[in-house]
């Protein structure tokens, strides 16, 4: 679906993004790591032709970027940016409709459009729709800036720090909420990030730069497990194995032996799961109708590995 | 019945300078025309006295009035002695000035000269009745302080003829300089002796020296020019409407500096409106009905 | 709940007081310029002088009430109250006052106008400090209007040295007015649209923006009446060639006065041109681009809108500027109310002044009030 | 001050310096240029009317940072601060006033002279100064503030050590710019009788002369921009950044 | 040290602290947690009276506050409020130097204490002293504030989320090296924060608020394990218990059996052993000389409780 192959942008004569490879398959979420300067966003918006590239080709849908002009592209191409962006001046609905109407659809299909989108990212269509958004707050705001970048329905979205600006607490539920939605949308997306936790939890694979170059690329268990080099491991730092915990559900790890107890709430990851053993002194929990072991989560990573 | 419009689409713009007997002189020349059936443009009061000259020269103006003794400051080539007779200042600016495309009516015979004013008390305490007579107090070291304009105290045929003429001296300490000439504000000051002011510039047709209790110190040697007011037309206009030029022609004949004065005071003293003072001077001179 | 009196109030009500006390409130001249006697207030306005101190004691008792809405109610209606109480009273009051002569005036001191101030200080603070109570305020602000209106519609003040001075100069009053209006409005109209462009070039060039600011710099520092002057050099050259004679270019008249008041509005406008639009979130305009706009699209829908309310702050200061400036087109033949300045000026007449000075400053002040509101009123679409 | 900064400033004043000594020579080779019919001159020389502009823009601009200085003190002071919207209104009204109809105000009630001039002038220059002192002081980080309150500082220390030298370069910004109007309008001091270089505009333009009114605007421009240097200069000097 | 006693104060009628009352022992660090808004820097700025409380006795070092000039009180505290409040016109020498000028210390001593001050939050005297609080990076500023409040060495020290605006990487060496610092120091400490990790990390006991009022006050441990309410509950989520094990020292909990693979490091957290167990799917690991074993994890909650 994406394609970066040996791409370059220099900025005069510093490698913002040097030799950069990879590829994002359809539906995939791939999340680009890596301390501050590192040049994700330079990566990030080689993709839309925000940033022209020095060198190197990129794929997008199995075509040259070149080929089509810069704003094209871009009209296909859903785009999140850190602090969302959203137009001030607009109401959140003008907001949302921006390329649908510059895509000139008509107002019927726009007004649906935005009650589907305001319906999606849930929040109320009758109590958002006409509010301007100063008067929203920043996770509100962000929700909308999701539902503005997937109005016009773009396979592709690119998410710079979309949640960059919310505190810890919201960030949390915006981040299982934007699961949510990628679980009925299939997407493809390109993240960035630079909070390892937030990387763990959405990314099918995680892609580590550094200075300008791609360090390692792979599934979250991979980079954990088997980090190419020090910087990679120092990323994680020791508790790389708990975070990776989050991203399974205690449910798929649970056997039918009966366990006595409050049980587990059907969602719960394997990192809750082990948080409320510990809480209760206990080797198993129920979870569903069965109960997860102890054990079984000490060998969940090595599961997964194989 | 109302007169025919005789200019139709071209009305005659009619200007005179930014002072009260600018209003009312300009008004003058208007309502003479309007009663003749022209359309006017009102640019009476229209500006300084250069303003308005250039105005007139470049068309702006078609009418204006302007005073004899100014040609000294318009055309060249002129001896200073032809400006202080009324007769040759007269000449001289009409035939300078019809090369310059501007034609010269007859002037009303009233010199509106420049002249220094005191107050009728500061007069009679130290006898002071001619500019001779002040010449000797200021230099037995008398108290005095003059205001006046800038342009007047600058002049050869103003205050810097008149201090060689009569031999004194004000000093920069003794003198107020406005940047302007009317003589409202200088008369005024004087009148309530503000910052000490004992002696002001003054015109001879200013309305407002007797109710000031003002007195003009005579000039037996007559230093300032002629200041006769006269209607200018441009040759243009007059070749066009041969008719206002004719009307024009002896329009301030009658006036005269006593009949200036009154009608100045009018305007500046009791506030009347210029215009219905210069109707009520057309009427009682029977060129309104 | 505020224990300590209301300094404000307290402050110009005392003042009010001062003033109605120990200046004059009139002065009754025998002529257009004689100097006259002077009238303090309780000389001229008699009962009504009284009133006015009845109105200052009463607010500065309510100053020092516990209840701030209770407290700003009353100061308020008592200084509406006051206001319409001396602006009615003027009039006839003057009537009376009238000394005998030929061509008596009577004109309003500084008094009059500085306890008017202290009024209307009192009641716009009182009206601010009160949240809500919409209709109590448009009362208060009614009360406090409407009497001046009525009182010159009526012909109440006809016997004021000022309103004899509009009768002697009505028929040019209309016409210095518009010719006033033509010149401050339309020279900001003809800056905004020649410093706009130049803003936004500076913003989008930034090489360029000393290049830009720096001529428009130094025409702030040339005084206006020499840029006048010096205008009318070149224009009454300019004036002599066909095209430009014909929209009445000289270099006397309009013309100098408007390129000289276009000139000083060009620095105020580019320069928040150009604060407008850095000012617009650089992540706002990334979204735009990002979301495929076009630079133009990007421009007029995102950027201007953006910048707007801070490039109309520029035009408010220019237009402000251009009112004050206006004026001096007075002494170049150039009309406006500034001939009456001018001729006031050399008539000694404060009145004749006045005549100019007043409709200017309430041009000034209600100008800059609506365009202050309207840039509120664009901002609550806009960011901030 | 650096080099850099000094070598325009350095250059202007010569420049005026030069204009003020040969005032005569640059009158004759204006005239030559021109040609004007109505040469008017001077009766004063240049350097005496240079000298009153100086003077009437110094005193009247110490009088208006004495006065604005202590206003914008007070009203951005929490005693002073229910004061502010009063004065802002006295303050904005004052500038509503257009500067020649203010000193055309002043005469009747002080007479002619410099008082008037002065006393226009001073409320012209005013509102710059006070309003920004103003927006300054209340403009400085409010966690400098808490945090200078937190260690211990009194008022007065926090007032002198913090808002001070933080709201400096804003309050230095101000005099600038009403340094360079009063300049500029001290010019129509000349209106009432208050002298300076005003006068020879003011004849200029009533006698149709543009070398008498070059000759007083370009001094008066001269100094203004040459004000306006320095000030910036001084600005960079007094503020942290 | 620090006692708070039916402590309220109103703002037009709206209580922002609402019969607050705790104490705090000398030594000890007190956190205030709780949502935006709840009243946690009201609650600090009451003590150093830099606001005036509407009801109620504080007492600090035995004496009443009203008994003392609010400027001298606050001389003899140390106050860092959230974004340093570094004075931008003075170099960071000046910064630090202030109390102790105010104090009337000589010169010398004063330089002294600089020195002193930079070396204790790391940072190098001769690379730092003479800049200017905008030519450092935001973890630099934060020393900075903490070196400055402690220049005078009050016994008191006052932190309103001294970390809040520092980037999460960083702020958690922050907050190790503040332990650190605290550790040698021993100063008396109230601590603002809304982030839980940090609450957990630096509290010796937690206050917790909610609209101005003190829901729940003790140990991390009582908090976790017994929360007063489902308020309490939420916050500290369904891992609370796994964010508790940062609090012990994996070395203490070990025993002599001997394991192999490479040792932890010597402070690590129980937190990070368990992440080891996790990542390499074993039940015990080594720590020191010998090694610590998952059940003991699992019974250290129950142990810390007894
Ligand atoms: N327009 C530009 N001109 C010059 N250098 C640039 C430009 N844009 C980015 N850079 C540099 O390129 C490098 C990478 O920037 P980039 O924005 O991609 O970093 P990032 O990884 O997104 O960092 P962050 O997490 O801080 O957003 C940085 O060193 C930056 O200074
Ligand atoms: N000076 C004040 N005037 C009026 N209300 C105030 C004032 N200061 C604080 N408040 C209100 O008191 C409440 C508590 O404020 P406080 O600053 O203590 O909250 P906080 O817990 O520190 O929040 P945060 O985490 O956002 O800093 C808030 O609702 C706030 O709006
Ligand atoms: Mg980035
Ligand atoms: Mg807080």
């Amino acid at each position: 679906m994406i394609r970066l192959e040996h791409v370059t942008k220099e900025y005069d004569g510093f490698r913002a993004c040097d030799d950069v490879t990879f590829t994002v398959q359809k539906g995939e979420i791939l999340v680009i790591l890596g301390p501050s300067g590192c040049g994700k966003s330079t990566t990030l918006r080689l993709i839309n032709r925000m940033v022209e590239r020095t060198s190197g080709t990129i794929e997008v849908k199995g075509r040259n970027v070149d080929t089509v002009k810069g704003e094209e592209l871009r009209r296909g191409i859903g785009y999140v940016i850190q602090n969302t962006g959203l137009f001030p001046h607009m109401r959140v609905d003008r907001n949302i409709a921006t390329v649908p109407s510059i895509l000139g659809w008509e107002q019927k299909r726009i007004d649906d459009r935005v009650r589907e989108m305001l319906d999606l990212v849930g929040l109320d269509h009758d109590r958002y729709s006409k509010k301007y958004p100063r008067e929203l707050s920043g996770g509100e705001a962000q929700r909308v800036g999701v539902a503005r970048a997937l109005a016009s329905d773009p396979d592709i979205v690119l998410m710079d720090e979309p949640f960059g600006a919310v505190d810890p607490i919201n960030r949390l539920r915006l981040q299982k909420e934007f699961s949510q939605i990628q679980r009925k949308l299939h997407k493809t997306v390109v993240f960035v990030t630079h909070d390892v936790e937030e990387a763990m939890l959405l990314g099918d694979r995680i892609c580590i730069m550094r200075q300008g170059k791609v360090v390692q690329i792979g599934t979250p268990e991979k980079i954990v497990l088997k980090p190419c080099d020090d910087f990679v491991e120092s990323f994680f730092g020791a508790e790389g194995a708990l975070k990776l915990l989050s991203r399974y559900r205690a449910a798929d790890y649970a056997d039918d032996v009966h366990s006595e107890g409050s049980p587990l709430e059907a969602d719960s990851s394997l990192k809750e799961a082990l948080a409320s053993m510990i809480l209760e002194g206990r080797e198993r929990v129920p979870v569903g109708a069965g109960s997860i072991a102890l054990s079984s989560i000490l060998d969940a990573l090595r599961r997964q590995e194989s | 019945e109302e007169p025919v419009v005789k200019n139709q689409g071209d009305p005659i713009t009619v200007g005179s300078f930014v002072d009260t007997e600018g209003g009312i002189l300009g008004n003058i020349i208007l309502l003479a025309l309007e009663d003749k059936g022209y359309v006017i443009e009102d640019k009476v009061q229209f500006g300084t006295p250069d303003v308005h000259r250039n105005a007139l020269l470049q068309g702006e103006l078609d009418i204006g009035v302007d005073y004899t003794g100014n040609g000294q400051y318009y055309v060249e080539g002129f001896a200073e002695s032809v400006w202080v007779k009324a007769d040759s200042a007269y000449e001289s600016i009409r035939t300078a000035d019809e090369k310059n495309g501007l034609l010269w009516m007859t002037p009303a015979k009233a010199n509106n000269t420049e002249a220094i004013a005191v107050t009728k008390d500061f007069s009679e305490k130290n006898s002071v009745k001619s500019l001779a007579d002040l010449a000797a107090y200021i230099n037995k070291g008398g108290e005095i302080k003059f205001i006046t304009s800038q342009l007047f105290a600058e002049k050869e045929a103003g205050l810097l003829g008149i201090e060689k003429a009569y031999g004194f001296k004000f000093q920069p300490s003794q003198l107020v300089l406005l940047p302007h000439g009317n003589t409202a504000e200088t008369l005024k000051a004087l009148s309530e002796g503000r910052d000490g002011i004992n002696a002001a510039l003054a015109y001879a047709t200013d309305g407002s020296l007797v109710d000031l209790g003002l007195v003009v110190l005579e000039d037996p040697m007559s230093i300032p020019p002629v200041y006769e007011p006269a209607p200018i037309i441009r040759k243009e206009t007059a070749d066009k409407y041969p008719e206002v030029k004719e009307i024009l022609g002896t329009l301030f004949a009658g006036l005269s500096k006593e009949k200036l004065q009154e009608m100045n005071k009018k305007v500046i003293v009791d506030g009347a409106s210029p215009k219905d003072i210069a109707e009520a001077y057309l009427k009682e001179a029977g060129i309104l009905d | 709940m505020n224990r300590k009196p209301e300094g404000t109030l307290l402050l110009f009500a005392a003042a009010g007081i001062i003033s109605t006390f120990f200046l004059d409130f009139a002065e009754a001249k025998p002529n257009r310029i004689l100097s006259g006697l002077k009238l303090g207030s309780f000389k001229f306005l008699g009962i009504y002088a009284g009133i006015l101190v009845l109105v200052f004691a009463v607010v500065i008792v309510s100053s020092v009430l516990r209840d701030g809405k209770i407290r700003h109610m009353i100061s308020g209606m008592a200084a509406s109250a006051g206001i319409a109480v001396l602006l009615l009273s003027v009039g006839p009051m003057a009537g009376l006052a009238i000394p005998a002569g030929t061509s008596p005036r009577i004109t309003i001191s500084s008094g009059i106008y500085i306890t008017l101030l202290c009024l209307y200080i009192i009641l716009g603070t009182s009206m601010r400090r009160l949240k809500g109570h919409r209709t109590l305020k448009l009362v208060l602000a009614a009360v406090a209007a409407l009497p001046a209106l009525f009182a010159v519609a009526s012909g109440s003040y006809s016997d004021l040295s000022i309103m004899k001075e509009y009768q002697v100069k009505k028929s040019q009053f209309a016409g210095n007015l518009e010719t006033h209006l033509f010149l401050s409005f339309g020279s900001t109209l003809a800056a905004a649209v020649i410093a706009m462009p130049f803003g936004y070039l500076a913003y989008k060039k930034p090489t360029l923006e000393g290049k830009i600011m720096t001529p428009m710099a130094f025409f702030e520092t040339i005084p206006t009446l020499s840029l006048f002057g010096i205008l009318m050099v070149p224009l009454g050259y300019l004036g002599t060639i066909g095209i430009f004679k014909a929209i009445g270019v000289s270099g006397i008249g309009w013309a100098p006065a408007f390129i000289a008041l276009t000139l000083y509005g060009l620095l105020p406008i580019a320069r928040n041109t150009l604060a407008g639009f850095k000012n617009v979130d650089a992540g706002v305009v990334e979204a735009a681009e990002g979301m495929g706009m076009g630079k133009g699209r990007v421009l007029w829908r995102i950027e201007l809108p953006l910048a707007f309310p801070v490039i109309f702050a520029g035009i408010r200061v220019a237009l402000v500027q251009a009112i004050g400036g206006a004026v001096l087109a007075g002494l170049v033949g150039g009309g406006g109310l500034g001939s009456f300045v001018f001729l006031g000026l050399a008539e000694a007449s404060s009145d004749l002044v006045l005549l100019g000075v007043i409709p200017i400053v309430l041009m000034t002040l209600t100008g800059d009030s609506l365009m202050k509101a309207a840039v509120k009123r664009l901002e609550i679409g806009g960011a901030v | 001050m650096k080099l850099k900064s000094i070598i325009p400033v350095a250059a202007l004043t010569a420049v005026l310096v030069l204009m003020l000594i040969f005032s005569r020579e640059f009158e004759i080779f204006m005239y030559g240029i021109f040609n004007t019919k109505t040469q008017t001159g001077s009766r004063t020389p240049l350097i005496v009317l240079f000298i009153e502009h100086l003077n009437m823009v110094v005193v009247s601009g110490i009088i208006a940072v004495i006065l604005g200085l202590a206003l914008g003190i007070f009203i951005s002071s929490k005693p002073g601060r229910e004061y502010r919207d009063a004065f802002e209104e006295i303050i904005s009204l004052g500038q509503a006033f257009p500067s020649a109809a203010l000193l055309a105000l002043v005469v009747p009630i002080v007479g002619y002279g410099s008082e008037g001039a002065l006393i226009a002038l001073v409320i012209y220059a005013l509102m710059p100064i006070v309003y920004n002192t103003y927006a300054g002081l209340t403009g400085v980080d409010p966690d400098c503030i808490e945090a200078a309150k937190g260690m211990g500082m009194e008022d007065k220390r926090i007032f002198t050590r913090i808002k001070l030298p933080l709201a400096a370069n804003v309050i230095l910004a101000g005099i600038r710019t009403s340094l360079v109007i009063n300049i500029s309008a001290a010019t129509l001091a000349a209106a009432v009788g208050a002298g300076g270089l005003g006068v020879l505009v003011v004849n200029g333009v009533k006698a149709f002369d543009p070398v008498l009114i070059l000759e007083g605007a370009i001094p008066v421009s001269l100094m203004a921009v040459i004000a306006d240097l320095v000030m910036k200069e001084v600005e960079k000097k007094l503020s942290y950044s």
